[in-house]
């Protein structure tokens, strides 16, 4: 199989996806002969031209709110924000249009959109740059988030959500753009809603996601060495999420680290504990559940501060065998 | 307080409307039948009034009593197919726009067959498959999906026009700009119509408002801007009509401001504190639309004392069945509250 | 001690702390001769003059930017916002600047204000005026959240959150604005980020904040008479959570349920759960830990629909009694 | 791609330095001053530019080069005291208002010593006592705050303007809107300082927005708006100052929008392929706003080649040694970073 990165493995799919259905547009900032911020769609404009690779002033709660409309009249939008920061500009037609016209209009309207959110810090953009905001766009009905942490996850869900007759909110980590991996070519589609075991273990489970999920293996390859046996359970679709998939896997394995670049308080590991602890894995746990997440803090500029505001592979190794030793 | 001047309005040469209706092509029956939707929609808000008083209503409401010329000119002007954009005080353009008002009342009093099954209520009135997107609940929210339907009927190629109705108050929203400028680089066939009702909950135009007319807010992108007597049918007929026209013809976007008063409070919590008994009386018998109206088809002799009798007991009639409809209508069933939340 | 409404004593500390702090002064939309839309303001226009009482355009990003610029200069202000649901529209200003400048000048900024914010179901007022979004407020760091239950705590808390140095959330139910208590005159403050154990008990904590501690106190009160022994614990602010009082509670009765209004993904429960999981209360847990939380829908307006979107005292005590009786 | 057109300046008259500057009583040594920090900002981007070359620095930054004329012409007119919200291509801004440029290098490298003790960098860079609010990563981020700043400044009735600076791009988002219509309807006392560099990162201005200049955009608010030539140091410093006086005098806010050129790419990311090899080079070439300044101050005998040169040598000896302070600058301490979240 062909290796590419996971900015090409998202680039492909719309350009596969625009070819097949005329309905999918993309629209955002400077993605045209800039190619987007990231250069994920570098190229697209000389293929389809300026009307469906729509350039737009710089209007984030235009942009999404606009995507929203085509999408209620047929159209299958692609937003991109430059960078998921500016989603707070615009969660307002995403929360309160995109994700509730379906059920406020008695089932009778779809919004099948999907906004592209690059995230995460890495790059030294400091605090206004770097936000891993996917925890609050978990929290509304009616979205689905969809967060992939390899090329190949990132090629299937792409065109899943495209295809989604909901509005998804699909989550880029900066730092993965450049992270090659197989990918088949043509089409294929991973569903969403459905996690990966993308390490097998027995003696804990880690349960995360994109950038994570290649910390997480990275440290499970090597503590597999010394005989401790991770369990890389990547979530994919953090809405809905595979609570099966966790479940089953902390009955196997009975301990549970959830690991997310976010900040603690509010993020997403405690909605992964309240899925175990209200579910019979509850039952098999033998030892306390427990997260490793961003700090507290805006994600500052300097590099060692930055490094230090987010979980590395040293502090996931960490804490590994601290719940495998039962420290806690 | 009312900050209006009737010299500034783009049709001020008030024309007869013998005149008027030929110069618009409007035969005696449509005048008529603008005249029985003006009625209908009053006699619906104040049906709408009346059972929330009764306690048959749990949500809120936004009446536009006061504003149905608004509606109506608006409603006869656009086409069939036409992409509608409504804000929260919607009833008015729905029922202009041929909304059934069985399913309407239906919706407000939460029935299963009511418009949205009893899940939006009066602020979010839709029936999509008659490209009705919605009422909407927040100010403005109107405006950022237009720039979207508009892009759709454009980048379609379609012959539809997208109309979007907004307060005075939601010109003061960001997305106002980010929508007007989206449209006047794009084309797009966009219709933003402002009804100017004077206040927005409390707040005077004027007060909170830099500079009004908005015309300025519309030239500012190009966008050509009218400002008119939104309590003449007629008048918001004729700009309606050419407005849509232009933006149907590929010229891009139009912005019109109707001048026009609500009689109601803002919502059910209103206790008209920010405006004088006055100002409300004038309002309601020197500028009234259905009587003004009323006015010019007696004088063209195109309507008659009992004629207008026979009309009003008919929408009368019209509006008691609805509420017989809503009330006889099934509660949706709780076990379905998780429906419909994803396709 | 007089009993005055909820509505009453947030109206009393805003008159009393602008009288006594010029720099104090309150920003938003019909607070003026409308006294706002749930009346919070009623007859503060004449006494403060409508520079103090400064009524906005719609302009909610603008509203809460401009509080934000004028906190950082040293004015103290209190912006309300109609209806919670709006903060959707302004969270720019308050995640990107308000609650990250102090920590980008490299603590060289404050930014005292409060952002007044009227939220949950009950009215009718559907999907975009009835949302609980404290669990996204709560996710950025920087930002505090308080949200009172009682007048008297009301009265305390917002006196805090004014002379707070950082950015408070001022979460209001608009079902509490009626509900009347006990409230001493003259001046008291509560601290932010210490809970408060409203009912004593022994079973079972329920952790729990605004509106939905009335309601477990009703069950608490009625499950008193069967000897079932409820504690109910009153988080105030949930940024700062005050972890200790949690893990106190449970520690001592084994048993926790979290209840919130907010839809339950992504909603503040798996916070309290994440932070007991992480705690030495956890091997005190009796039984799995459990959140009763609003249904994941959008608010319906039919009020049938709408109150089962949300826990009622019935499933509160349905709730406790499973728990207690071991059902899970 | 360039829209620009001189004729539109509301100062094309050019005139000449010496009457110029009688007329705006600025004297030998403050002209000669005014060139001189233009030279220092011009090599404290160059150098900010090498460092990020030399891999010195981890994160992104904007540079401002063939800007100076806007940065200086508005530093010098403003007044000590003024509030200063800036956005993310400041440095020149923040050099022309007396920042320290030892404590912009160390910041931009990260360092302890920085303005924000590392945390914020380019993008961030503030000065919070010194009344700097800071640059800011948000297009448009400064305005919503501006609104509030100058309320306070209103409420404490303080002489102080607030001066927002913004590019062509933010004009675009609908905080301009509101921020703008803030400051007309309460006349407060802030100076919108449109920086139009053209391009808003690879958008040519003309393409996203509706209409330019922006003028039209201020009078919708009625206020007043000026487009003048942004690589005009001396008409910079006029406009700002009048612009300055009448926000301070009460009368309400002013906007002006600034036409002038970016020589460096948008960002890092940036490989120019929006523009033209040719565009660039006349910019650098026939409108370079040091190499304007500089003729003209040669023509009017207030500067000679050899006191170019020292100035030159100077500038680059204080830019040299802002980078040997940032490098002796410690790192902040791991161990600080939940440091300052609260107060
Ligand atoms: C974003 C937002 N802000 C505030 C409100 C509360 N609100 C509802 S209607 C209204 C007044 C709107 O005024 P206008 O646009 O003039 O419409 P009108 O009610 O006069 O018809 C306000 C403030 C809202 N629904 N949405
Ligand atoms: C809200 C927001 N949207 C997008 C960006 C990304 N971005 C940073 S600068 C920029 C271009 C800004 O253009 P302009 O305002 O003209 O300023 P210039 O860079 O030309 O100085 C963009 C799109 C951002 N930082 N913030
Ligand atoms: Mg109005
Ligand atoms: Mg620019």
């Amino acid at each position: 199989m062909p290796e590419i990165t996971y900015r090409e493995a998202i680039h492909d799919t719309m350009v596969e996806e625009m070819r097949r259905d005329e309905d999918v547009f993309l629209i955002g900032e400077d993605i045209g002969t800039y190619g987007g911020a990231f250069g994920v769609s570098a190229g697209m404009l000389a293929e389809f031209g300026p009307d469906r690779i729509r350039e737009t002033p710089i209007s984030e709660l235009a942009i999404v709110g606009a995507a929203a409309g085509a999408a209620m009249v047929g159209m299958k939008p692609i937003a991109e924000l430059m960078f998921m920061d500016f989603v707070l500009l615009a969660l307002e037609p995403l929360m309160n249009q995109a994700a509730k016209a379906r059920y406020m209009f008695g089932g009778k309207a779809t919004v099948p959109m999907v906004v592209r959110l690059p995230g995460g810090s890495g790059t030294g953009a400091a605090a206004q740059h770097s936000q891993s905001l996917e925890s609050i766009l978990m929290h509304i009905p009616g979205i689905k988030v969809v967060a992939p942490s390899t090329a190949y996850d990132a090629k299937g869900l792409l065109l899943s959500a495209i295809r989604d007759p909901n509005p998804v909110c699909f989550v880029e980590h900066k730092l993965l753009y450049k992270v090659k991996g197989e990918v088949p070519e043509g089409e294929y589609t991973i569903p969403l809603g459905v996690a990966d075991i993308k390490h097998v273990g027995s003696d804990i489970t880690v349960v995360t996601s994109g950038i994570m999920v290649q910390k997480s293996l990275a440290v499970a390859k090597k503590l597999r060495q010394e005989g401790i046996s991770v369990e890389v359970l990547d979530l994919r679709t953090l809405r809905p999420m595979d609570t099966q998939a966790i479940i089953n896997s902390v009955k196997k394995t009975g301990r549970l680290l959830v690991v997310h670049e976010a900040v603690q308080t509010g993020g997403w590991a405690g909605e992964v504990m309240a899925v175990v602890s209200s579910s019979e894995a509850f039952g098999y746990l033998d030892a306390p559940m427990r997260r490793l997440t961003g700090k507290d803090v805006p994600i500052p500029y300097n590099r060692f501060l930055e490094a230090a505001a987010v979980p590395q592979e040293d502090d996931i190794e960490a804490e590994i065998r601290a719940i495998v030793s039962n420290k806690y | 307080m009312t900050t209006w001047k009737k010299e500034e309005f783009d049709n001020f040469e008030t024309t007869d409307v013998l005149v008027k209706s030929i110069e618009l092509g409007l035969k005696q029956e449509q005048l008529v039948d603008m005249y029985r939707t003006m009625v209908k929609i009053r006699l619906f808000e104040e049906m709408a009034d009346k059972q929330y008083a009764l306690g048959k209503v749990h949500g809120t409401m936004h009446l536009s009593a006061g504003q149905e010329a608004v509606a109506v000119g608006t409603g006869f002007a656009i086409t069939k197919g036409d992409y509608l954009l409504n804000h929260h005080r919607g009833h008015g353009h729905f029922i202009a726009s041929g909304a059934d008002v069985n399913k309407m009342m239906a919706e407000f009093l939460g029935k299963e067959t009511g418009y949205c099954r009893g899940r939006g209520g009066s602020m979010h009135i839709a029936d999509v498959t008659a490209n009705n997107l919605g009422a909407n609940g927040i100010v403005g929210g109107g405006l950022q999906l237009a720039a979207g339907v508009g892009l759709a009927v454009q980048m379609k190629k379609k012959e539809q026009i997208v109309l979007t109705i907004f307060g005075d108050g939601a010109a003061n929203e960001g997305i106002f700009h980010e929508s007007l400028n989206m449209a006047a680089i794009w084309d797009l066939p966009i219709l933003y119509l402002c009804e100017n009702n004077q206040y927005g909950m409390s707040a005077n135009v004027a007060r909170v408002s830099a500079k009004t007319p908005f015309k300025d807010r519309a030239a500012a992108y190009g966008i050509p801007g009218y400002y008119i007597d939104g309590n003449d049918v007629l008048a918001v007929y004729e700009f309606i009509r050419n407005a849509a026209e232009n933006a149907r013809s590929g010229k891009g976007p139009v912005f019109v401001e109707a001048q026009t008063y609500r009689y109601f409070g803002h919502s059910k919590s209103d206790r008209n504190l920010y405006r004088t008994k006055e100002e409300i009386d004038y309002w309601k018998s020197v500028e009234d639309p259905i009587i003004r109206f009323e006015k010019l088809l007696l004088t063209a002799n195109l309507i008659d004392d009992q004629s207008i009798s026979k009309i009003k007991e008919e929408m009368s009639e019209v509006i008691d069945e609805s509420v017989i409809f809503a009330e006889n209508s099934p509660e949706p069933d709780v076990k379905d509250v998780m429906e419909w939340v994803y396709a």
